[in-house]
């Protein structure tokens, strides 16, 4: 087994970690930090899992050297960015619940949440 | 009981994850990759042809798939939107009242260190063919800098001085520009990326990103400076 | 191509236009869909001079990014072309310019969404789908529609992790990200190794698809949101999902897995939609059963069983996209239906909901009706047929229930907020059903148009009413279960539904 | 060495999710992306390695720590209740205030104070928007297993006021305190209300036969409500209870911290100049 497949299995765990905390942890900024050590390690992973011990940077490639592969690298990047894009607004979000019920327990919050809206339309 | 079906929960969720990591890490170990012809080599071989792109990374997505780099600048964009759309959210009490610390020594090395930083951001997002980097970095590194100067002279100080609502127009006429280079690099690939201007046009667009990224990132920061210490 | 890069260039263009010069924003909206008109007739002409068609953007070869235009493309972007219209003169000039941005994105990344026949563009897509659908939902700042909107944000997250690990193995088998690529590559032989990535990538697309189990977070974010938004949600941003499920299936046969998530989705769906006590709540979850009749059709495996499937997708758009704009323009969409006495519903909204019930019961000359005969013609297994038939008599239950409080007890108002968009719309939707004329052409029609089918047809609504008299003073005692629903428990049936396709892969 | 620092990544990512302090876990997701970080320097991905660092490890933590509340002050929260803590003229008032200013100062921190409903003193303190509960706290006041509660600096009572002869009613008692420590009254002859002016309003018109509230609050509401009680009414003594602070269940170091400087207060006699100044 090569060490690329060792350390992307041991990022499978470390996501197996993020998505128990995601569930278990009932704090709404917890479970935010969760998602993102989730997200950090899906894209470590992608990376990881075509690596081959010896893989010199993809940069000004000549022929016969071993080179790491360019895609995953190149996917990656789009997904940093789309993880920080979900993860700005759903701290934003965070914010604006936190500011209209004063918790961050999520149990709490969906509680007040069904409330309202019942009264609301009633 | 409470206590009970509570733990069960807990013992049912982490089964199930473990259920989940098994059926990952089987499918990574059974799978015997060796020989399988993947799509990087083919880049790494084209490479050749586009002697001006030595990094073969911005290769894939700044010119073979740029298409999808659109998307991401327009999720950028929209994140950027999401945070200006809530912008108007009154800050709470609290947290108006909090003036960041005004010390001469902070001003003054906030003064000093930005250039370089903004430097550093400017060659990651020029030399982005050729070397590690990328607009999309370089402009979050000069934007986060700003961060040093919102903190050391006032956050509604360094918003004026940045003429925030000209330079969010400017990030839309960006977005435009990438259309553009997404459209006509799909129907002319090799008259945009060869032929008409070289490395110009890559370079250029490579600029207009970071600007756009940084403007995105100061306004994202600027918002969350603003309201501070909410959670 | 040439449709692609119009379609998407044109809502990009309109979206930036009307925010930055938001007087117009109305008629930059108008020029996008006159864009995206074009783009799509330009698809057609394609479709029909050279057949379906697999290439890339950019001429790059396999290099580039694979796109297809096939029927599934054309109906799709046939569906955003037609509810853009609607929605937008339903909307005039009503919200901001902003809304009007976010509108015209999403409607260009489902555009896009049509044409993709590449894996990371799939994800690229759909991730900024829903990041552009949580703002839409969380527009109006009610905290309910914050919360609906974060939860969406954070299980569809999770979802599209779990697709980026299935999309590393797979490509990690594979070697390309292209899907007819790969469909060559898995029939030189590596099997399994990439359909247990493809299953993980499964997961992730049946969380944006509305399948039980799945997608928990729908109801909630789909009736808390505004009118024009959950009707585009429902009609066609969840399909976005849903298109993916059809994609990545070209690859496997699957017809197991998908013909049991499908039964699922549709029964439990419906059991959901009739025990709901709110319009827009009981639409939501009808979503989620119609969804069932979709994945059956891409389970039958068969290329008529798909596009049996996109033609659903079609229809469905269309009718449950009227039922959302009826109720939400009677502004009575969070009432309780058992108080329905109290409430004054417009001409024009009855007119849509009678338009819209009929089309989702199926009854024989409206649209539904021949999608739903396709299908059945498809299935071979029993059980699935059986299946069908309890989530038609569902849906015929929790829609006589609805169109009871809403047409007969609700009072009509004569004077007040009459919108014809509404009443042009179910035109569109009763002359939809001359598409199937079209698809399929006279002999097939004749075919499903058999004396069997038109029976079945007729006499399952009738069987609903007469068990909805029977069962009306039992179903209002019982008020749907909220705990389903919440973060929490959506991300714990995620996992269930994944240990589910487990199960199914390797057992049966 | 790649697999070592995969290690140290799981390692860092249970480190996460075992704070306590939110600032903690954000400062570990820092550290957790900056390793990454490097392991994609070390795989031959210098591309991801930049861009990770510049979104991952710094802009991702500032918003985080922007985010975040200020760690350095001290929130109390408080019902309302002079002559502990109560605000006369825009001021701060009160013996609680003297003990909790001494306190912060030690441990220096800023002390802000909020004046809260006594129903939303739970949920602030769960959800950690605040670190200590005031205002004539004592064990009991609030049936929470999340919350701690420190030493005892003031003794007082818990009374029952009701009509003689009895009469109808239910015993109206706070919302939320428990008294399982010091009466049987069972739950059905209990309507709870959310201060005890309502409760003096209640009992003045008849609604309920009695009530029940310790000493301190008891006396602040007459006071406030500026009213006698209407009915000849009996005072009973259900029994002593210590008035003292809470802090969330979770923040044990905080806890001992309040506990040494009250038990200082108590040894250098300083409490009771305190008290006599405040309650003549």
């Amino acid at each position: 087994m090569s060490t690329g497949v060792l350390a992307s299995a041991i990022s499978i765990i470390i996501v197996c970690i993020g998505v128990l905390g995601l569930i278990l942890k009932r704090n709404l900024l917890l479970k935010l930090l969760s998602l993102n050590i989730v997200n950090t390690a899906t894209i470590l992973f992608f990376v990881l899992v075509v690596y081959s011990p010896g893989d010199r940077a993809p940069i000004d490639p000549s022929p016969g050297v071993q080179y790491a592969d360019p895609l995953p690298q190149a996917l990656v990047l789009t997904s940093i960015v789309i993880n920080f894009g979900v993860l700005a607004l759903s701290l934003l979000f965070t914010m604006v619940l936190v500011k209209r019920y004063h918790t961050l327990d999520l149990i709490k919050i969906e509680d007040f949440v069904r409330r309202e809206f019942e009264e609301e339309k009633s | 009981m409470g206590k009970y079906s509570v733990s069960l929960k807990t013992l049912y969720v982490i089964f199930l994850v473990i259920m989940f990591g098994a059926f990952t890490i089987g499918a990574l170990l059974i799978v015997d990759d060796t020989g399988v012809s993947r799509l990087g080599a083919i880049y790494l071989e084209r490479s050749q042809k586009f002697p001006n792109i030595s990094n073969v990374v911005f290769g894939v997505y700044g010119m073979y798939r740029f298409y999808d780099t659109l998307f991401e600048l327009l999720i950028f964009s929209t994140a950027v939107l999401g945070i200006t759309v809530f912008s108007d959210l009154e800050p709470s009490p609290g947290s108006a009242s909090r003036r960041p610390v005004e010390s001469h020594v902070v001003s003054a090395s906030a003064s000093f260190l930005y250039p370089i930083i903004a430097v550093f951001g400017i060659y990651l997002a020029f030399s982005a063919h050729l070397g590690p980097g990328g607009g999309f970095a370089g402009g979050v590194i000069s934007g986060t800098g700003i961060l040093l100067l919102a903190l050391a002279k006032g956050a509604e100080e360094t918003a004026r001085n940045f003429r925030e609502d000209s330079m969010k127009q400017l990030e839309y006429v960006v977005l435009f520009l990438a259309l553009l280079v997404a459209i006509l690099g799909a129907l002319y690939p090799t008259e945009v990326y060869r032929d008409a201007l070289g490395t110009g046009v890559i370079t250029l667009v490579n600029i207009s990103i970071a600007m756009k990224v940084f403007i995105g990132t100061w306004a994202i920061l600027h918002f969350f400076v603003k309201h501070r210490g909410e959670v | 191509m040439t449709a692609l890069l119009v379609g998407v260039g044109s809502y990009v263009s309109a979206g930036i236009l009307s925010l930055l010069f938001s007087r117009y924003r109305f008629w930059f909206s108008l020029l996008g869909w006159a864009g995206a008109l074009t783009g799509a007739s330009f698809g057609v002409s394609s479709f029909l001079g050279s057949g379906p068609l697999v290439g890339t953007l950019g001429r790059w070869g396999i290099l580039g990014i694979e796109i297809v235009i096939d029927q599934t493309t054309l109906l799709f972007s046939g569906l955003v072309v037609i509810l853009n219209i609607f929605t937008l003169v339903y909307l005039r000039g009503s919200k901001k310019g902003v809304f009007y941005c976010l509108y015209n994105f999403l409607l260009a990344t489902t555009f896009s969404i049509a044409f993709s026949h590449d894996l990371f563009n799939l994800y690229v897509t759909i991730e900024f789908m829903s990041l552009v659908s949580i703002l839409l939902i969380g527009y109006e700042r009610k905290a309910y529609q914050i919360y609906a909107g974060a939860k969406y944000l954070i299980i569809s997250s999770l979802a599209m992790s779990l697709y980026l690990i299935g999309l590393g193995l797979v490509y990690r088998a594979g070697g390309s990200l292209g899907i007819s690529e790969l469909a060559r590559t898995v029939e030189g032989g590596t099997d399994l190794s990439i359909s247990l990535g493809l299953c993980l990538m499964l997961t992730g697309l049946a969380v944006k698809g509305g399948v039980f189990l799945f997608s928990m977070w729908l109801p909630d974010a789909h009736s808390y949101s505004d009118t024009v938004v959950s009707a585009l949600l429902s009609g066609m941003a969840i399909k976005s999902g849903l298109i993916g499920i059809i994609r990545v299936s070209e690859m496997l046969d699957w017809s197991q897995l998908l013909l049991v998530l499908g039964a699922l989705t549709g029964i439990a769906g419906a059991i959901f939609a009739l025990v709901s006590r709110k319009p827009k709540k009981i639409l939501a979850h009808s979503t989620i059963s119609q969804v069932g009749y979709i994945l059956i059709g891409i389970g039958t495996g068969t290329p008529a069983g798909v596009l049996a499937a996109s033609l659903h997708l079609f229809f469905h758009g269309l009718f449950k996209a009227l039922l959302f704009l009826s109720v939400g323009a009677a502004g009575v969409g969070a009432d309780d239906i058992d108080r329905a006495r109290n409430l004054s519903v417009p001409l024009t909204s009855k007119v849509g909901l009678v338009v819209g019930s009929v089309s989702i019961m199926a009854i024989p000359p409206f649209n539904k009706y021949f999608s739903k005969t396709m299908l059945v013609e498809q299935v071979n297994q029993e059980w699935a047929w059986f299946a069908m038939l309890a989530i038609g008599l569902g849906t015929a239950l929790y829609t006589l229930r609805l169109d009871w409080a809403l047409i007969f007890e609700a009072r009509t108002d004569w004077a007040g907020k009459n919108d014809f968009v509404v009443v042009v719309f179910a035109l569109a939707v009763v002359l939809s059903s001359l598409l199937a004329w079209v698809i399929l052409g006279s002999p097939e029609m004749v075919q499903l148009l058999s004396l069997h089918h038109l029976a079945t047809y007729l006499v399952i609504p009738v069987v609903g009413g007469f068990a909805l008299l029977l069962f009306k003073k039992k179903l209002s005692e019982i008020s749907p279960p909220d705990f389903p629903f919440s973060l929490e428990n959506s991300l714990v049936s995620l996992f269930t539904g994944f240990l589910l396709i487990e199960l199914v892969l390797f057992v049966l | 060495m790649l697999i070592l620092f995969s290690l140290l990544l799981l390692g860092l990512s249970v480190a996460v999710l075992l704070q306590n302090r939110l600032l903690n876990a954000v400062i570990l997701l820092g550290v957790f992306s900056l390793v990454s970080s490097v392991i994609y320097f070390w795989v031959g991905a210098p591309d991801v390695a930049v861009t990770e660092g510049a979104i991952g490890v710094a802009f991702v933590t500032f918003i985080y720590v922007l985010a975040l509340s200020d760690q350095g002050k001290l929130h109390v929260i408080a019902e309302e209740v002079p002559p502990f803590l109560f605000q006369e003229k825009g001021e701060l008032q009160g013996a609680e205030l003297e003990i909790l200013e001494g306190f912060a100062e030690k441990i220096n921190l800023e002390l802000e104070v909020e004046f809260v409903g006594h129903q939303e003193l739970t949920s602030l303190i769960g959800g950690r928007r605040a670190d200590v509960i005031a205002g004539a706290y004592f064990p009991g006041f609030l049936a929470q297993e999340e919350i701690s509660h420190s030493k005892g600096y003031n003794q007082g009572q818990l009374a029952k006021i009701h009509r003689t002869p009895p009469g109808e009613g239910d015993i109206g008692i706070l919302a939320e305190t428990d008294l399982s420590e010091f009466t049987e009254i069972s739950e059905e002859d209990l309507s709870r209300f959310s201060s005890v002016d309502e409760m003096v309003t209640a009992y003045n018109e008849g609604r309920i036969r009695g009530f029940i509230s310790d000493s301190g609050r008891m006396s602040a509401s007459l006071y406030r409500v500026n009213t006698t009680l209407r009915d000849k009414s009996e005072i009973v003594t259900l029994g002593e209870l210590d008035y003292s602070f809470a802090v969330s269940s979770g923040e044990e170091e905080l806890l001992d911290r309040l506990n040494d400087y009250l038990a200082d207060l108590t040894r250098s006699g300083k409490i009771g100049e305190l008290l006599s100044d405040h309650f003549r």
